[in-house]
């Protein structure tokens, strides 16, 4: 056993902290340091910027032009992104569906896709989730109707997405649709690429409780898709769209967005005088704890996964206990500075780190409800992980 | 001991509880929260014409004379509606004060104004950092923070530091020079506003004991508020409590309503427990928050502001988790009761505030014993 | 609304105050006061002191011999009993079968039992707990049959039964039994009353995790019982039970138990200094406020029931409760001496509180686990209060 | 990085675990248990013969050299068996004190001994309330108590405040005038001691740099002290945690496993995240407790038992209440590693001392940052 990173990772870690420190735009640090909401732009030029260093392909093998790292490598890119103040990525092209396009993806699927994920000149979105299928995707109703034509096979596609991150800023969704009604709910699913300039696709913003609009309705209307845009066979979308959620949950953990969020509530705390309360410090001291130990259940976990696999069912107590504190965190730093978190967005009126506690507690509410709830996560706990 | 409430009592909580299911729907209540003022003086004269902004005036001054069970009440009853309008500010804290605080003269000129509606009066209390307001010669400067309603009101008292030492009451016109006003929307959609004063001539309006030091009458007044508080946070939780079982009961996942799934049963349960230990303390607060024994009052109600304070957090987020994607929706309302519980547990002291004074004063005597 | 008692309560209340005072042995005082274990004669001696007083019915109606005290008044006793170190009442006569006699029993039943039950010549235990049929009591297997004799009637119970709480004390044991093993489980079943003497009963000892010796196995093989043993109809005993288990429901919160530890508790943690430390003055005061609530939600339930009703489901929220509370308050306790509570049984180690803190913390491990698991409570709230 | 052990590491916890399963079975441990000294110098000779009692001597004394992985490894292993030996005291914190604050002679002397098993030496080390020992002229006197197993030392080693304020360590045979020894069980089944000292002629050990203060050298070898203890609840939570799975899959109520009801299995969710966050600050303990940073050290060693003791709790707890009555019975072993488990989060500085410590150090270096 040995806990240390390799001198090569210790290496790999100072110059990834380099260039987070160098290229990323100052007024884009500044916003995520500050829990400000990002617009495209910023997102988009922080790709553009990984993608000039080589980097744009991140988690992606050499082959398909990502810069091969190993599941350790991409965790120190990823926490030092995080702790340097760096955007999230756009996880719904590198990490969603770049994966399935590699594994399932045809030729030319992959070469027209992949390259303008890296480059961040595609904006993709996720069609998974319905009003009516949530945790239980597999009900899900949106249908899609072969028809044969003399201009090109095409799906007439009809039904309802929801909860689609940042689709607003999309050029892609990719869709789980039904196109075997009369299967059992897991077949007859299929899994298509959908351009979101196609007539019939309308997105509608879903606004949350923080005021922000991160999350959308896509509705589709009769819109014609391409049986090229078809990943894989037709019936088989299940098996992919399981391959993906697998994909989904690297990562999970956040725990350099944790480490950095942690460091913001210690500053605030310091600074409003909390922490010479020993009740507050104490609640701060926990969190802290719970997080040292999830950095080492985490690389415990990416350690026992070897190379190139998906996270098995270990991923779900990163999932919950991640979020956990990610929420708690939000929740003390709300709480540190009292009734100054009331005015939500206003400067000039607290201190300003206080103006948008109020907004990110609220918004991060959804960290136990989004990508599995944590009930559905200890579902997976105790049935596949403990055999009940 | 019985834990009922009379007709008078039931007739009123009746009166609001209609009001808001009839005239005070969510859609009416955006359309007033995303106006430039916030809130809607219309909505404060229907309130005036129901007869409720007189509740917190004693009958001498054309008020209705009750106490704070009946305003609890009018808190718990339009709980569920989330007033934007002025109510505890205006219709529980400022009376109470101006009963406590001022002079005779005073109370004749202000508290039938304020049950009429013809008048709001806001207290300002809380200091900026750094920043509090002094009164040097009549003039006051320094600045008040987060004054929840400051930027509605017709007539500010203020608290204010005098030369030696006290804690003196001021009154003061909103537009006197001096007087800045920096109104902004709080989490909850309600408003509040930054009091900035610069050599703002004021009157003082103490009386008899009050006129050295209103310190006393100034807590006797806020908790007045918070046990009024207290009763908003119970009538909140039970509309947010009843529509999270309503939601289990239809909403289906896996072939059967989730309210079926024992995890979430069991979450309901403790949001049930949460909820009626905060009835309780609600109750009792209410009984004690005029008591004029300050050390069993603030014990009492501190005890009340930390159950409430924790069932406001634990009854909101899991109603927000428990609905899912729909909880973190603004056109659901059950988010906005999120934002308002929210708002409750940070005001007039939150539950590590008055955790720490309750601990503190158990330590003391325990220590003594 | 009107939360205090009347003038009335109030004497009475100070009446109980000052039988307890003047009433109660010092050597049981002092046991009770500090968590030591009663023996038969303790509790015998405390039912008999009441008795002599006229309370020996406590919680009875005047036609039977009882005090014909209202809810609030019993509460009060109850509180008072507890605050001034008196034993908990033996409740499995006084509570348990006593109500079951006087609702259901025949005259002759009630004449032969009800006086010696007050008096503590007779002493009772409770036998519904089977090996396989805990929380699912329905499924019990203990089997009576029905054997017609000119010796007169009688049934041949075999079985088992366990939990039995202070059965090595016992008398006589009320017992669920299958009687018609064809029915479905609720029906077929009939309550029978036996004595503990009859050949055929052994009683065993459970040994539980304090090294206490509380709760029994009780074997019955071939015993006979008497036809006019049964209490009301063959194969309605479910009904009977039923029943039973709503009057064992009352004074569930234990207010006044957790007011007695509570003020232990707040004795030791300031004799140990702990109440300087803010985090576990902050942990003290937590409890005293939940304790003050629900004191008032029990006061709440009490008067919503009205004279003479069985408790609601609403008594599932003060199990729940007052079970968590007295459970905090014994790990609070033991924190509260450390390492002191370590040496288990001794004195003149620590100090002499330190001896039975980790005992009690142990014991009290049974309070959300006996009379309906804090889990069953939980599913009776969401069920029959919320209707989930 | 990796989170592998070698072979050597496996084969040494291997022999531990067998020992356990055909040697150390629950009715062995029961006759132990209640026999008049409460342990068995069978199984100590037992233990010498598998080597294990050699692991915290070094290579130069007879011993195997091993570190802290190797020992927690061996505790991890003792822990489902619920050991009423003496292996942490005497053969894990004596010889780590040993090595670092005595003479060579010394050393020699009795390092040799512990790894052959011919010698228990046990260090006496916390002082009774108000009876702090001391050190006069050679002569302890004072009272050290709840000093696990010193009841069945051949040797106490004993701290004691010098008359120049220094702690210094000294030797002390259990028979020497002056010295009582009262043993007693404790909550877990163990045996520990009351040890009073009444003009003791004892022999101070103190080598170099612990000659004057042999606080840095007791704080070392109780940091590894604590980071075995961790290694042992591990392997109790491990048992306790599967045993509670096996039980909720053949236990039934209401006509299915009670393990499908999603309350409980959601329970046993919380006890794997316990578990799991639990062995990954056993790990960290196990390869800092030897960092000779002191801060750093004591950091993660309070992090750790933070962790480790809310887990010991929480486990601890709702294994019993999933287990219903059987869990409360002393019959099941499950009732013992609940005991072992309460008793471990009391010992080597509660939860509460730990997370303090941390929180105070935390508070220090954010406000001077």
């Amino acid at each position: 056993m040995d806990l240390d990173f390799s001198p090569g990772e210790n290496a790999f870690r100072e110059e990834v902290r380099q260039f987070v420190n160098d290229g990323l735009p100052p007024h884009i640090r500044h916003k995520v340091m500050n829990g400000i909401h990002l617009d495209r732009d910023d997102h988009v030029l922080w790709q553009r910027t990984l993608h000039q260093r080589g980097w744009g392909g991140v988690g992606w093998p050499r082959e398909f032009g990502g810069p091969g790292w190993t599941p350790t490598e991409l965790y120190i890119f990823e926490e030092e992104c995080a702790k340097g103040g760096a955007p999230r990525l756009i996880s719904f092209g590198l990490k969603m569906i770049a994966p399935v396009l590699m594994v399932f993806g045809s030729p030319e699927q992959q070469a027209r896709y992949l390259p303008k994920i890296m480059s961040a000149e595609e904006w993709w979105c996720q069609g998974y989730s319905e009003p009516g299928a949530g945790s239980d995707l597999a009900s899900l109703k949106t249908r899609a109707e072969l028809v044969k034509s003399s201009a090109g096979d095409h799906y007439l596609v009809n039904g309802q997405k929801t909860w689609t991150t940042l689709g607003q800023y999309a050029d892609w969704i990719f869709c789980l649709v039904r196109t075997d009604p009369e299967a059992k709910p897991q077949r007859g699913i299929s899994f298509l690429l959908i351009d979101m300039k196609s007539p019939g696709v309308t997105v509608r913003p879903i606004i949350t409780l923080d005021g922000a609009h991160e999350v959308n309705e896509v509705w589709l209307e009769d819109v014609r898709v391409p049986v090229a845009n078809r990943i894989g066979e037709e019936n088989q979308g299940w098996t992919y769209a399981k391959f993906l959620l697998g994909h989904e949950r690297t990562n999970i953990a956040g725990i350099g967005i944790a480490k950095r969020e942690l460091a913001r509530l210690k500053r605030i705390a310091a600074a409003e005088g909390r922490l010479d309360e020993a009740l507050f410090a104490a609640r701060v001291a926990q969190l802290e704890i719970d997080l040292m130990a999830l950095e080492i259940t985490n690389l415990r976990v990416l350690s026992a996964e070897g190379a190139h696999q998906a996270p098995g069912p270990e991923a779900s107590i990163l999932k919950i206990k991640g979020t956990e504190i990610q929420q708690a965190i939000a929740e003390l730093m709300m709480q540190a500075v009292g009734s100054a978190a009331l005015p939500v967005g206003q400067t000039g009126v607290g201190p300003d780190y206080a103006a948008n506690l109020g907004a990110g507690y609220c918004n991060l509410r959804k960290l136990s409800i989004f990508g599995g709830s944590n009930e559905i996560q200890k579902n997976i706990i105790s049935q596949m992980i403990m055999g009940l | 001991m019985n834990f009922d409430f009379n007709e008078d009592q039931r007739a009123l909580a009746d009166t609001v509880r209609r009001f808001v299911a009839k005239d005070y729907g969510f859609e009416r209540r955006r359309a007033i929260r995303d106006s430039a003022s916030g809130w809607s003086r219309a909505v404060w004269q229907e309130l005036a014409e129901l007869g409720v902004l007189a509740v917190g005036v004693g009958e001498g001054h054309g008020g209705l004379g009750y106490g704070p069970l009946e305003t609890g009440l009018v808190m718990n009853a339009f709980g569920a509606g989330l007033l934007l309008e002025p109510y505890l500010a205006a219709a529980v804290v400022a009376p109470a004060l101006i009963r406590r605080a001022t002079s005779a003269d005073f109370q004749d000129q202000w508290l039938p104004r304020i049950a009429t509606g013809d008048s709001i009066v806001v207290f300002a209390h809380q200091d900026g950092r750094g920043e509090a307001v002094r009164a040097i010669d009549g003039k006051l400067s320094g600045r008040k923070t987060v004054v929840t309603h400051a930027d509605c009101a017709d007539l500010l008292l203020v608290s204010a530091r005098a030369a030696d030492g006290g804690v003196r009451l001021f009154a003061l016109a909103p537009a006197a020079p001096g007087v800045t006003l920096r109104g902004y929307p709080t989490l909850d959609g309600q408003r509040a506003a930054d009091l900035l004063l610069d050599q703002a001539t004021a009157t003082e309006v103490g009386a008899g004991d009050t006129a050295n030091n209103a310190t006393q009458a100034i807590d006797a007044a806020l908790d007045i508020g918070l046990a009024a508080l207290c009763a908003e946070a119970i009538g909140i939780m039970e509309a947010t409590v009843a529509a999270t079982v309503d939601y289990l009961k239809t909403r289906r996942q896996f072939g059967q309503p989730i309210g079926r799934f024992q995890a979430l049963q069991h979450r309901m349960a403790d949001m049930l427990l949460h909820q009626e230990q905060s009835r309780s303390m609600s109750y009792l607060a209410a009984m004690q928050c005029t008591n004029p024994d300050q050390k069993l009052r603030q014990r009492t109600l501190s005890a009340a502001k930390v159950t409430i304070g924790q069932a406001c957090r634990f009854i909101a987020q899991n109603a927000v988790q428990l609905h899912g994607g729909m909880g973190m929706t603004d056109e659901l309302i059950l988010s906005h009761w999120f934002k308002r519980l929210t708002a409750i547990e940070m005001s007039f002291g939150d539950t590590d505030f008055h955790l720490q004074r309750f601990a503190a004063q158990l330590s003391r005597e325990a220590q003594a014993a």
